[in-house]
């Protein structure tokens, strides 16, 4: 029984190694939310990984080999996160993780990541702080929004009450825990701190709090597109004018509140708006290749494509798409792309970001105020 | 030889399973191995929904909520306290007793006296959308919505946890599987089927139910530690009322009231849900929606019983009939006796000035024209919060505001005007829920002999149901039925017999026969009878006293051959004016 | 003065978003859990109104009319083989909340949509500025509240709907189609709930889910509220006005949960709800 | 020839699989009232029941003016210019008198109007139009069922135990009023009774039910009526 049952297990071993290196291609798997909360978003991200394939495969794929994207739905949940990423890399044998993901779904798939061996770059801004041997991470974390933002409203509106509106969820919480600190470090005041759970849509008593505390500015961060879209709209309709920053809205978003968005200032390290040339071509290449279909790059997806490249560069440093020596070259590689030139760092394992505050225009399109170059990402993880 | 008891303890579903176990790791893929893990540990929640929905009708959103705590359990005393041998013990321990706590409390909430049927859905509604929102809001002890990861926890390899959580899963089903067959176990389909009855049994279904919502909150809480420790993660959405709702859906689709279909539907669904969601989410999510309703309106039985089709059916069994030892007759003063009892509803009085007694070994008719307050005076006497005032005692126990169960206890029987009784269940079964507080039945295997008092097995005999003992009562005739639950009553072996109109619906030799034994019950068993009739000359016949009720009082009382030639009854039950 | 106002939008903005719950399961004592998803279609209607041009008058007409012929579809199809089966109405109707969040989903897509408000700002009212579209919701509710209890009072409709609420075998045995009445009270209820999904926009995001938030809130309020549409109008004041008091003196997170909760406890201690206030 | 008001062929039904009526036929003739009378139990409510459409039929026809209505469902029967007054719960007791009396119209906005002759025959509803039907005493509300049959000027009623325990003088009060509605539009009834003299007042037939057969049947004015069904009514 025992032999048999041993002999079994290796043959069944040898069969799926085997499928695994006959494979010439180079996996690339983007567990991301086609449905639930993230299907905002999703399609943007999904795009500009296509393209981000496209143009490697055009060149001459990585080492030779073609690159194929794998994508797999996670439902934007930790449930639906490990069904993706066991899929990935258990049953597709993917190389790589990219992409973005909710706080609870990424900590979901950490330990199969971890038990699964593949190199993961997280390309969505969370609240920061996660740490794993096979995750790097390239957007950015309240260290670098929260000073641009709170210093911003601070020094050209002379701001010094601040009133923080969140979601209730680790990245609302963990966003505005942070700027609390930084408001109260940098001399402000925060004079009311108030959540509503992630899918409420009335924000009635929280704008009346918002009135009888009447500060100088509002920082809100909230789960995504439909909180957004219902507290600015209720803001605007209660007659709400003071300065207001939102932490967590996105390009796309901003243009569907319409003129619920008009005036807000947001910070991120992408903008469509950034005059550069990588930024530029890519917006060109984009709406060549999806024309109408085109769904706004964003502050998720261009991390996403930067991610990819990042990839190449590093299984080209390294020679080969090993696990370990490519999450060594991770740490040493860098790429420049339309947020600019940026390198991870293989200890902290995040990247030091330039970050741009803009304004809303009536037209729902971003305005750049003023750019913040190279902002550091803190203390995050310590790697050696 | 896979024979029939063989097959019965053990049927193909759960040799399906058996060999799946066994063979797993061997010939499927990691990939399949990891999905069947966690599709093991939610089968489990999915028994316990099947148990609580399909067997005993209470339809919950919310064992969720109960998985999800028992996940955390695990994640909160892993991440904060470490992984050490005590600690594992002090998580089994919680997520044991956390989700049974919470379940009793929600039982206690959801069950009660008198409550809507929607009520206790509402409630499970609320249970998990609740235990989410602290988890949520529980900042970064609970690890709000990115939930908690990275907790040490045992390291077994994947093959291990396949055993394992196979095992696990497979222990509960069978545990599940023996309960449900057993006699003990159809009193949960007997609360499905007539809570009413199972009052009037001297059950208590309130009881039952919370003690069942209990148990199967510290399973699924088992089930949801078990889940945790293997995937190394718990966040927010285990306990929400999204999972919830899931495990209802894999319930129906794959058939809800059999054991078995649920355990493969979800085991399949689960899977088939790895191979497909993630490349056609909205589809996918389409085709169950619509599959859904499809089943719930055109197939509620569900898809699996189509496949095997011996799952949804009872494997009726017909016991051995045996004569039970009778408890002895009350002996103290008056077995009944209501002391100017009244009901009113507001102003209008249906009752009044009740004042009756009833001894053993009498047979007391009563009489009285439609809407004369017969049937409110027989729940005055059975449920102490039918009555405004007054006083009843039955057996020499003053029944206060007692429920029914506990009027059973002090010696009733009640025979409804409808047959009352458990259209699902075979009449021996149907026999047996009613000898459950006179001689507890097993919970773990069906008896082949059903001990009965000898007055039951005569009117078994009588209406020809001794040969039907393995028949579902609703396949029975009308009057069957009204004698099958006769037969009920009587098998609890009471003292004091309510007995409304019971031989409406039977044929001339069966109301003859059934005269015989009335008379039996009170004159050899030295029963107290009450018989609300409108056959004349049934009543006449057999009873010892009449009493004639009209616009809620009693107009006159005496002997037969009084009452049947008094002028005030040919007026007012008779209805003739002599002309 | 702006928590007194506080409490009475919210009440009205409970009251719009429940009123076509209770109209389904007052007359039938049926729980359309499709609800949510109704409301959602309502959203969609006002972003086709406002796309296409058409006047905000029609612009509700026309939502209520969507909704009323779903519902028209929904009755035929789904729930009228299930009248005998009270809880596996909710389950299908469920279901059919799935699928018509994922046809809107595959229509119109994921994300969230713009739709206009008709009227920004504030209006000063007893010296405190107050948003006026929430105000504007308060007559809205009362005139809703006005028009349905009129329906079911005054009207013969009415009179009939409330002939088989009471016992429909009678009301057959005069001549009454209940299965029409029902049909009828079905699609109204549909159209109630797209008609509130189309005024909530103004203060909502519009996207596939929008309804699904408010589902739970106005299940429990019907529950309480009973079978009276005075009953709800009464139930919707005190737990929109116990919300808001816990949102603002406990915390937004419990307000959230606030309704639910108490709901739950009201049914409890008094099973028959405020259904006779 | 004209139509029977009322022709039952052959029917048989009953609950589940128990059968209450077998084979069971009569008919009423135009502007003919008869009375069923039997025990209680023997299947006369049934009987109505399955008449007015609530009840299927396992085999047999129903004709209502000559019309084959056997399978009809209980609110078209309903609207064939029928009349039923139910013996339980058959008002609504949280509607008033009159909307209790207009919802059996098929026109009520002549409610007025055809108000005025059953106003006449129970003065006592003239001044509680408004008020709750649930209100009223026992026999008040059976009159308002009588009422409710008549103000729909039906060409057949049935009657199921309008008199159950109700005051000799209701009793005759309704028993005139069926006299006046027979006098001035010759309306065909079907009545079923306990009480024998009131059935036999009020009609031109008696017919005996038993175990769901009609065993005996007679001229309702013929000498020795009364003793004859008092026979089989009592013990």
């Amino acid at each position: 029984m025992k032999l048999t049952s041993l002999a079994l297990a290796a043959g069944i071993a040898a069969l799926s190694a085997s499928t695994v290196f006959a494979e010439d291609t180079i996996k690339i798997g983007v567990p991301v939310g086609l449905s639930g909360a993230n299907s905002v978003v999703a399609p943007s991200v999904v795009q500009s990984s296509e393209l981000a394939v496209d143009e490697i495969n055009a060149a001459g794929g990585i080492l030779g080999k073609k690159v194929e994207l794998v994508v797999a739905d996670d439902g934007s949940g930790a449930v639906g996160a490990q069904k993706a990423f066991d899929s990935l890399i258990f049953d597709k044998g993917v190389n790589v993780l990219i992409s973005m993901e909710t706080s609870a779904a990424r900590n979901a798939a950490l330990p199969i990541v971890t038990r699964g061996k593949v190199p993961y770059i997280y390309t969505s801004f969370y609240e920061g702080h996660s740490c794993n041997k096979w995750m790097y991470v390239n957007a950015w974390v309240p260290e670098q929004l929260s000073s641009a933002l709170v210093d911003y409203l601070a020094q050209e509106k002379q701001a010094k009450t601040f009133f923080l509106i969140g979601s209730d969820y680790a990245f609302g919480r963990g966003v505005l825990d942070y700027t609390k600190k930084y408001i109260e470090k940098t001399g402000g005041k925060v004079v009311g701190e108030e959540y509503l759970p992630m899918d409420g849509s009335d924000w009635t008593a929280i704008i009346s709090a918002l009135r009888s505390a009447n500060p100088d500015a509002l920082i809100s961060c909230t789960a995504g597109g439909a909180p957004n879209v219902s507290l600015g709209k209720q803001l605007k309709s209660a007659g709400v004018n003071i300065p207001y920053g939102n932490m967590a809205v996105d390009e796309g978003t901003a243009k569907d509140m319409g003129s619920a968005a008009a005036g807000m200032y947001v910070s991120g390290s992408y903008m469509t708006s950034i005059d550069n040339p990588e930024n530029k071509k890519f917006l060109a290449d984009m709406k060549a290749k999806f024309g109408d279909e085109l769904k706004t790059p964003n502050d998720l997806s261009v991390p996403q494509y930067d991610g990819i490249y990042a990839y190449k560069a590093a299984v080209e440093k390294a020679g080969s798409t090993d696990p370990k020596a490519v999450i060594k070259a991770l740490g040493e590689i860098s790429v420049t792309g339309p947020r600019g030139t940026i390198k991870m760092d293989p200890v902290s394992r995040h990247a030091p970001l330039t970050m741009y505050l803009a304004q809303v225009q009536d037209d729902g399109s971003l305005k750049v105020l003023k750019t913040f170059e190279n902002v550091s990402e803190g203390k995050q993880c310590s790697f050696k | 030889m896979y024979n029939r008891t063989l097959k019965k303890a053990l049927p193909i579903p759960a040799l399906i399973c058996l060999a799946l176990i066994v063979l797993g790791p061997y010939v499927c893929s990691m990939y399949l191995v990891n999905l069947l893990i966690k599709a093991f540990f939610f089968t489990v929640a999915a028994i316990a929904v099947d148990i609580l929905w399909g067997y005993t009708g209470y339809l919950t959103f919310g064992q969720s909520a109960f998985f999800g705590i028992g996940a955390y359990c695990a994640g909160l005393v892993f991440t904060h306290l470490g992984f050490t041998d005590g600690n594992i013990a002090l998580a089994l321990a919680l997520a044991l007793v956390l989700p049974a706590a919470l379940s009793f409390f929600v039982g206690w909430l959801s069950f009660y006296r008198g409550a809507s049927e929607f009520f206790p859905c509402v409630i499970s509604l609320v249970v998990p959308i609740v235990v989410m929102q602290l988890v949520l809001s529980g900042g970064e002890f609970t690890g709000s919505s990115s939930g908690l990861t990275g907790f040490d926890t045992f390291e077994f390899d994947m093959d291990g946890w396949f055993w394992l959580s196979g095992g696990f899963m497979l222990a509960v089903a069978m545990a599940a599987h023996f309960f449900l067959q057993s006699d003990g176990g159809k009193v949960l389909v007997a609360i499905r089927d007539n809570e009413q009855r199972c009052a009037y049994l001297g059950l208590n279904p309130e009881r039952i139910k919370i003690l069942l919502m209990t148990v199967l909150g510290a399973v699924t809480g088992l089930a949801g530690f078990g889940y945790a420790s293997f995937s190394g993660v718990v966040a927010p959405e285990l306990t929400g009322f999204q999972f919830g709702t899931e495990l209802i859906m894999w319930v129906a689709l794959s058939g809800r009231a059999t054991l078995w279909g649920p355990v493969l539907g979800t085991l399949l669904i689960n899977v088939a849900t790895g191979y497909l969601s993630s490349s056609i989410p909205f589809v996918w999510q389409l085709i169950l929606g619509l599959s859904f309703i499809l089943v719930i309106i055109l197939l509620p039985k569900g898809l699996i019983p189509l496949i095997f089709r011996q799952l949804g059916k009872a494997s009726p069994m017909a016991p051995e009939l045996q004569a039970a030892q009778i408890s002895a007759p009350y002996s103290g003063a008056h077995a009944l006796d209501m002391q100017k009892v009244a009901k009113s509803y507001g102003s209008l009085s249906v009752l009044s000035d009740i004042t009756l007694t009833g001894d053993q070994g009498e047979l007391i008719g009563i009489i009285g024209p439609n809407g004369a307050g017969k049937t409110t005076l027989m729940r005055c006497m059975s449920d102490g919060t039918a009555r405004t005032s007054g006083l009843v005692s039955l057996c020499g126990h003053d029944i206060g505001k007692a429920a029914p169960q506990k009027c059973v206890g002090f010696g009733l029987g009640r025979k409804f005007q409808n047959a009352n009784i458990f259209q699902t269940l075979t009449v021996a079964q149907c026999l047996r829920m009613a000898r459950f507080i006179v001689e507890k039945p097993s919970f773990l295997q069906e008896s082949s002999v059903l001990k009965l008092p000898q007055y039951v097995l005569d009117v078994l005999k009588v209406t020809g149901l001794d040969g039907k003992l393995s028949a579902v009562a609703s396949d029975l005739s009308h009057g069957e039925q009204q004698a099958l639950e006769l037969t009920m009553v009587l098998a609890l072996e009471p003292k004091v017999v309510l007995l409304d109109e019971p031989t409406a619906g039977l044929t001339l030799p069966e109301r003859r026969g059934i005269g015989k034994i009335f008379s039996d019950l009170a004159h050899k068993y030295s029963l107290c009878c009450l018989l609300v009739e409108h056959d004349l000359d049934f009543v006449k016949e057999v009873a010892t006293r009449i009493v004639v009720l009209h616009h809620g009082t009693i107009v006159m009382q005496g002997t037969p051959e009084e009452v049947v030639n008094s002028e005030l009854v040919q007026t007012i039950y008779a209805g003739a004016r002599q002309e | 003065m702006a928590l007194l106002l506080d409490f009475f939008t919210t009440a009205a903005l409970l009251f719009i978003v429940s009123s076509g719950l209770m109209m389904i399961y007052g007359v039938m004592k049926i729980v359309n859990f499709a609800h949510g998803a109704i409301i959602s279609v309502g959203g969609y209607a006002a972003f086709m109104v406002a796309r296409l041009g058409i006047p905000g008058w029609y612009g509700w007409a026309l939502a209520f009319a969507v909704g009323f012929a779903i519902g028209a579809l929904v009755e035929r199809l789904i729930v009228l083989p299930l009248y005998n089966r009270p809880l596996d109405a909710i389950l299908a109707t469920w279901g059919l909340g799935i699928v018509l969040i994922q046809i809107i989903t595959m229509i119109f897509g994921r994300s969230t949509q713009l739709v206009e408000s008709p009227m920004d700002g504030t209006f000063a009212i007893f010296g405190t500025a107050y948003s006026s579209y929430r105000l504007i919701m308060i007559p809205v509710a009362l005139v809703l509240c006005a028009a349905v209890i009129g329906l079911l009072n005054g009207t013969r409709f009415g009179i009939k709907t409330k002939a088989v609420i009471m016992n429909e075998a009678l009301a057959e045995s005069i001549g009454i189609n209940a299965s029409r009445i029902r049909f009828i009270a079905f699609s109204l209820g549909a159209g109630l709930g797209t008609l509130a999904g189309y005024l909530i926009t103004p203060l909502s995001s519009v996207d596939p889910y929008m309804g699904v938030a408010w589902l739970i809130n106005a299940f429990m309020l019907v529950m309480v509220a009973g079978s009276s549409f005075v009953g709800l109008f009464v139930t919707c004041l005190v737990f929109g006005t116990l919300q808001v008091l816990v949102s603002i003196y406990v915390n937004p997170v419990i307000g959230g949960m606030a309704i639910a909760v108490l709901a739950a406890i009201t049914l409890r201690i008094r099973p028959q709800g405020f259904s006779h206030v | 020839m004209q139509q029977d008001a009322l022709k039952v062929e052959g029917i048989s039904c009953g609950y589940g699989r128990a059968m209450i009526l077998n084979s069971l036929s009569l008919e009423i003739k135009q502007s003919q009232c008869v009375a069923m009378l039997g025990k209680n139990g023997m299947g006369k409510s049934t009987l109505l029941k399955a008449l007015c459409g609530f009840l299927p039929k396992k085999q047999g026809e129903v004709y209502i003016e000559g019309k084959r209505v056997t399978h009809y469902k209980p609110h078209r029967i309903a609207r064939l210019n029928l009349a039923y007054a139910a013996q339980e719960q058959a008002i609504f007791t949280e509607l008033t008198v009159k909307e209790n009396l207009s919802l059996a119209l098929a026109h009520p906005d002549t409610f007025d109007q055809v108000f005025i002759p059953v106003g006449h025959l129970f003065p006592v509803f003239k001044e509680r139009l408004s008020q709750k039907a649930g209100t009223l005493s026992g026999g008040e509300q059976k009159m308002l069922l009588v009422a409710r049959c008549l103000i729909q000027r039906p060409d057949i009623i049935f009657l199921d135990e309008i008199t159950e325990g109700l005051q000799p003088s209701v009793i005759d009060r309704i028993a005139e009023a069926l006299d006046w509605e027979r006098r001035s539009h010759g309306t065909a009834m079907f009545i079923i009774e306990q009480n024998i003299g009131f059935a036999l007042r009020v009609s031109d037939r008696y017919l005996i039910l038993k175990q769901g057969r009609i065993v005996d049947s007679g001229d309702s004015k013929a000498e020795g009526a009364a003793k004859k069904v008092y026979g089989y009514l009592t013990v």
